[in-house]
């Protein structure tokens, strides 16, 4: 089973990779050119921050006492990962150094993901004051719950692969409840703000999917009695979840591209990359419960739905910047909800979902443990969002926001592609925020 | 006719177009500029090494008018990018001897 | 001496800087410019928010030349310059006081 | 021998990064501004028709049937996987849905790469509509006949380790054809069409170094009997194959280097990333049948060529826009008629070339192949584009193509670095196209 | 009043800005433009295809002055941003009717 | 043991990947806009000559006669891998094929590594002559001293797990002697020479914290007499390796931004990308000696240590452009000295240092394996900078280091984003310094 341990290296340093620097360049390219350093900064500030806050408290929260059916694990037990083998076990069941640093990076981008709903507008340090804080009332024990035998799994045995409420609902409500709390960029919906590097952004869902195989893949845990039967299940379940990530994200990169065409009548590199994005989301959680016709629905109907659920925040008026509600809120949900829907036995899951005569139940599971994130994690975020705001507060300064968060928090302008080496203010592509800080915007 | 040339801020960009339209200017042209004077510039930072930017960045504004509009012009730029802060700009109004539309050849106040 | 000034169509430049040359002009100096005028400028869609640039690409045409050669240069360009569509541009023509070339410090007609 | 199968997962994973984001920045790169994203678009769009096809028929018109001695298997034999064990065997084989997705990416990355040819002129549905006939016609039934024991096979047993002749051959020959009958761009030859972001192109030839250890050294295939001589076979082989590979594309870029200095008085980053390109060109197909010696020869031999065929295009005055033919199909030429030469029996492939004693046997079947796909695919590709040109056509109005095939065909444009957030049309990089569009260039 | 425009090498823009400092002078703006003249441009080489910039990269500056001062400036820009080498750029002097600071609405000289 | 034998495969590939395209990128965001290519070319091109090397004389060198307790191996003794069995060997102590590879990988980035204190100003040439002599006089013999039982490990057996000495000193030392000898930049610390494009960086910098995972972690020589052994000591040890160079990178960043906030006010991504490497090289030595507290510790001082120190060349007058002492020796020297006090016998190292009662010998040999380097490789350096300088020459004229040692040595510029097409001078951003080719500056 050597094999299998060293698939979990590389799995790990690619859920890595996704954060540092794929969704940073996704989400950095999207914005305009004065935040793109700030946004990048909220991916990789929440990734260090999540390291720190994991070995000390997060994996004892989150995955001590695991399958004892409670709300949380006791964050002492396994505190600084005291008791934890750096022997690594090779039964897959998660111990082990790999296991915790494998689960640590998907706490990692979760945080980071939340990112994109407050773009452009939130102190650094507010945002590094929040997640430890987030990960620790909303994800350890979402994550407790879902994966390490807590309350919820006890009584609905939901299937959630990879982190489908894990991961993606819960990021997707959290962003949602931070961007009605934190409040509107100046000029939302009004001023365009169009993403300032398209080639980043693909680049970006390109190390998203390239990574998202560590991710998937890796998410197998094996139950397998013996080596044989351990290394037999490895094989056909990294086949099965492998083929599934692939065929679900094509589809949903197709969906996205023909649902733009109808609605605005051209496809769009914006739209193929969120369209990659959508269907990896949706997938996550169903990618070991599905079929390769499932996988297929799955990433149609999260394409174009996540398509369309992107305008929707222009409606409630609500600036999630970076459609965090739209692709990983909506597109979690269609991945956990459909299972209920097309969940096959044939597939690892090993449950039947109403289409293949399962009945009600799985439906009933799923919706069930979606329900569960959304209101815990809708209710915390809601908690730590107030508290920050009402203590040391969200925003930087209005001018600031419109001179570029960039220069204002961090001191830095990401272009001088000018031949005068950014000497001239204009020549320095956001060379007008760092003036700005000076002359002060209207 | 004349050549009202104007320099301001960028973000008041918006404003000075709007109070032209409404004024009834059909056209301009606009470039971008960097301004040296009273306002300065900024500085970064980056791994111990302080960098200066001495210029700050400016929307450099022309309009050809007619003689007798040029005053009311002048006028108009200067309410809409006055901000009261240090660094508004600076207006000029210059004699043009000739204008001619591109597109019809049309020559002198037809073609502005 | 007399600066002529155009702002242009961008893919027209070729033509007019063949045209100039053509015509014996040896020097000029161009710039970015964003015109505003009957034409208007475009939109784009990202996920579904609509983007308006207001604001059309020109080039900024700049040369200094003799008072008798003013009226032709402006011919020159202007028929070059012309594609007949919207959005052409326009052309100026600004009395100049002095003239010097950096390089040698020649003043005036010699200047050019 | 779950190791090997981790690699499997690894390389697969791999070879999808060569393609998303690998060639589609190293492509996009060398386009200019206005057509950046159109570029990328053509390799992502083809991955995502691409995976529905061939998980639908492509597999099973490939594969079904291996050593059957014909032309290409039955496309409905294995239609929709079925049938297909997502047990994925072991012993390596290729069955099950590792080896499908590991020969799913080497089928998407081949259409990708004729992309390149055709850059900034074509519709991007035309493209869409290319992609799935193409590979009916031209690259299934190569893939069978070289690797799945089809008639040129089993009549000629040539060599071609990773897609000499299934991938660089076929792509390269298809691209040049494609650029005859979709004709030049407009200013071709005459206007300067120069990259307009080597840095892309510079990452872009990197992902594809990185990612070509999973397309050269992932497609060893295991046929030792036991465990233990697979174990054997797997370590020895790939050994060798990674071997060659790296030194193989160093040489490439050095000769290159070299070439452009001596042609051109300098030697380029261009030129450096193509040296690469060149090199794990042309040791694709050789990298498991030559030493070090060979490896290093065919690296200097496809570098030194390729830069020199580069120029042809003008000659021949034709708009291969971004070197498909000079590159590909010369570098694939190269690997594959040098094996003729340089093949050792000491390598994996076991066989003799011309300067081993080995006769002309190998040349003789190493030109065979190559010969029957410039044939086959020529032929096919000329009946497939004509088919499209004179239905729903190929081009884009000369009007889009000038203004910018980005805004014209995907509504966008990539770049937006200005202080003002691209609100003046020309601080918007590209925001020359888009303006055109309502002014229409001359 | 009179403007001072002059087309000079970017890699002068110091000494300029310096010495129009030193001469008194507070204000002025500059932008980035291309010129064409007696040095001519160059050429790249991107595999094998030969690319040719017509145009090479200038810093156009313009001073509203005095009309007193407006030789002198001339002299003190000829003087900081001449290399001897061929290319050094131009500088030419517009008559200038009026002038208006936007921050307080101040006109003609005062206004400089 | 195959799982072993891939996870070397990725390592191998992933470091690799490091130089190309991480380490360029990284280097090339921080150069200005005129010197980027260059800045690329320099790593890309001391990869490619390094192989060459590397397969001729540099395995032999740093390898041949393992444990011979000798200052070099002998070059001529397995030149051009005669002898060497690409029958990779599966226990892991680094024969085969795969073995030369991993380190051949090494090798490369250290020389690449060098480049970033002489950005800007160099010919491609010496450069070109410059890394197979340097490899030759200071790698190698490192390298035998270090990792191949040679001389000084052999008197003191000090811990450098994967090149705090070999690599990080060594880069660090000959990067501050070359800076010296070939001199400052016109206009260093009078212009602004500020990053061009800090995305460039962000990613640069995360590609090489994913790539690390293959250079710490896949450093792992296995040690176990049976097959079962081995696989447990993989398992652990990876684990550890894994863990220390996660949470000692993260700390560094943390640490970096705090520092940058005392000192400057504000927390840079030009910090956030430093910090990261500063911990991974901290780490690279340290990461099997000490446990997770002692990585923390490094991370933390190593990331303040190094924010601090880059600013020191400002009051030396040292133009070490892009930090390589300030990072690359200063974070090496802290990861080998803080052995002394860290290593824990707990760890794979498994000597205590003084902090866990092992008293001052882990300290002195430590200190004197870096001091060991230090002067080997500053003498060493040193000769070969001068005899460079004194022959073919090291600086392009001071007119082509102004106008762009891109156009001047390479003969393009990076980005043509303009409208235009960069038809104007001006709108190259940058035309400036091509333009002046022939203009001459001033
Ligand atoms: N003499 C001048 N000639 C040309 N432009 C000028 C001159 N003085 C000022 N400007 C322009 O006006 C801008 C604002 O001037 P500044 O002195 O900063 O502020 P204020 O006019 O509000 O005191 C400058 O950035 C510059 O672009
Ligand atoms: N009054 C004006 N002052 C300065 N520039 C003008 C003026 N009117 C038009 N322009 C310039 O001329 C360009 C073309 O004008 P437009 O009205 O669009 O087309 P046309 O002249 O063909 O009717 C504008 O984009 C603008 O740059
Ligand atoms: N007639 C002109 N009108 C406007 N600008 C000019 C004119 N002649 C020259 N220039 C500007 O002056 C610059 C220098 O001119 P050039 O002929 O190259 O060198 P020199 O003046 O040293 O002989 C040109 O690049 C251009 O920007």
């Amino acid at each position: 089973m050597d094999g299998y341990y060293a698939f979990m290296l590389v799995s790990t340093a690619l859920v890595l990779m996704m954060t540092i620097p794929g969704l940073a360049l996704f989400y950095g390219g999207m914005t305009r050119s004065k935040s793109v350093l700030n946004m990048m900064m909220l991916s990789y500030g929440a990734f260090a921050i999540t390291t720190i806050v994991f070995v000390l408290w997060g994996w004892s929260e989150g995955w001590a006492g695991a399958g004892n059916g409670k709300l949380i694990g006791n964050p002492f037990e396994l505190f600084g990962l005291k008791g934890v083998s750096w022997h690594s076990a090779a039964d897959g069941t998660g111990s082990g150094y790999v296991g915790v640093l494998f689960q640590l990076t998907f706490a990692a981008i979760t945080a980071a993901l939340i990112s994109g709903a407050i773009a452009d507008r939130v102190k650094f340090s507010s945002w590094m004051v929040f997640v430890p804080i987030w990960l620790t009332i909303c994800y350890f024990p979402i994550a407790h719950n879902t994966w390490a035998g807590g309350f919820v799994f006890k009584h609905l045995a939901q299937q959630d692969y990879a982190g489908g409420t894990v991961v993606h609902i819960n990021a997707g409500i959290a962003g949602g409840v931070l961007a009605l709390i934190i409040g509107r960029r100046k000029g939302f919906a009004k001023d365009p703000m169009r993403p300032h590097n398209l080639t980043l952004t693909m680049l970006g869902a390109g190390l998203l999917w390239f990574g998202w195989y560590g991710f998937n893949v890796g998410s197998v845990v094996l139950a397998g009695d013996t080596a044989e039967k351990s290394t037999a299940q490895f094989m056909s379940e990294t086949g099965f979840t492998f083929m599934n990530t692939t065929i679900a994200t094509a589809a949903a990169m197709l969906a996205w591209l023909a649902m733009e065409r109808i609605l605005h009548g051209k496809a769009t590199s914006l739209g193929a990359a969120s369209g990659i994005v959508a269907g990896l989301v949706a997938i996550t959680p169903s990618c070991g419960a599905v079929g390769l016709f499932g996988a297929i629905v799955i990433g149609v109907v999260a394409g174009a739905l996540c398509a369309w659920a992107v305008g929707l925040k222009y409606k409630f008026n609500l600036d999630d910047s970076l459609d965090v509600v739209g692709v990983h809120l909506v597109g979690g949900l269609v991945g956990t909800l459909l299972i209920g829907f097309l969940s096959t036995s044939v597939a690892p899951g090993g449950v039947d979902g109403l289409f293949y005569g399962g009945g009600l139940k799985s439906l009933g599971d799923q919706t069930g443990a979606a329900l569960f994130t959304l209101v815990w994690t809708g209710v915390g975020t809601a908690v730590i969002g107030l508290a920050i705001k009402y203590t040391m507060g969200w925003r930087i300064t209005e001018e600031a926001e419109v001179e570029g968060i960039d220069f204002h928090e961090h001191g830095e302008t990401a272009y001088d592609l000018a031949p005068l080496g950014g000497r001239l203010g204009h020549s320095a592509p956001s060379g007008l925020p760092a003036s700005a800080a000076l002359e002060g915007a209207k | 006719m004349k050549l009202v040339t104007a320099i301001i801020k960028p973000h008041q960009l918006d404003e000075v177009k709007e109070a032209l339209e409404a004024f009834g200017i059909s056209g301009m042209t606009i470039s971008e500029a960097s301004g040296y004077g009273r306002q300065r510039g900024h500085s970064e930072v980056y791994r111990g090494a302080e960098y200066t930017v001495d210029f700050v960045p400016k929307i450099r504004l022309e309009v050809i008018v007619d003689d007798m509009d040029a005053k009311s012009v002048v006028d108009v730029i200067l309410k809409a990018a006055q901000t009261g802060r240090i660094g508004d700009g600076k207006i000029w109004v210059v004699p043009v001897e000739d204008v001619a539309r591109v597109r019809t050849g049309e020559r002198g106040t037809d073609a502005i």
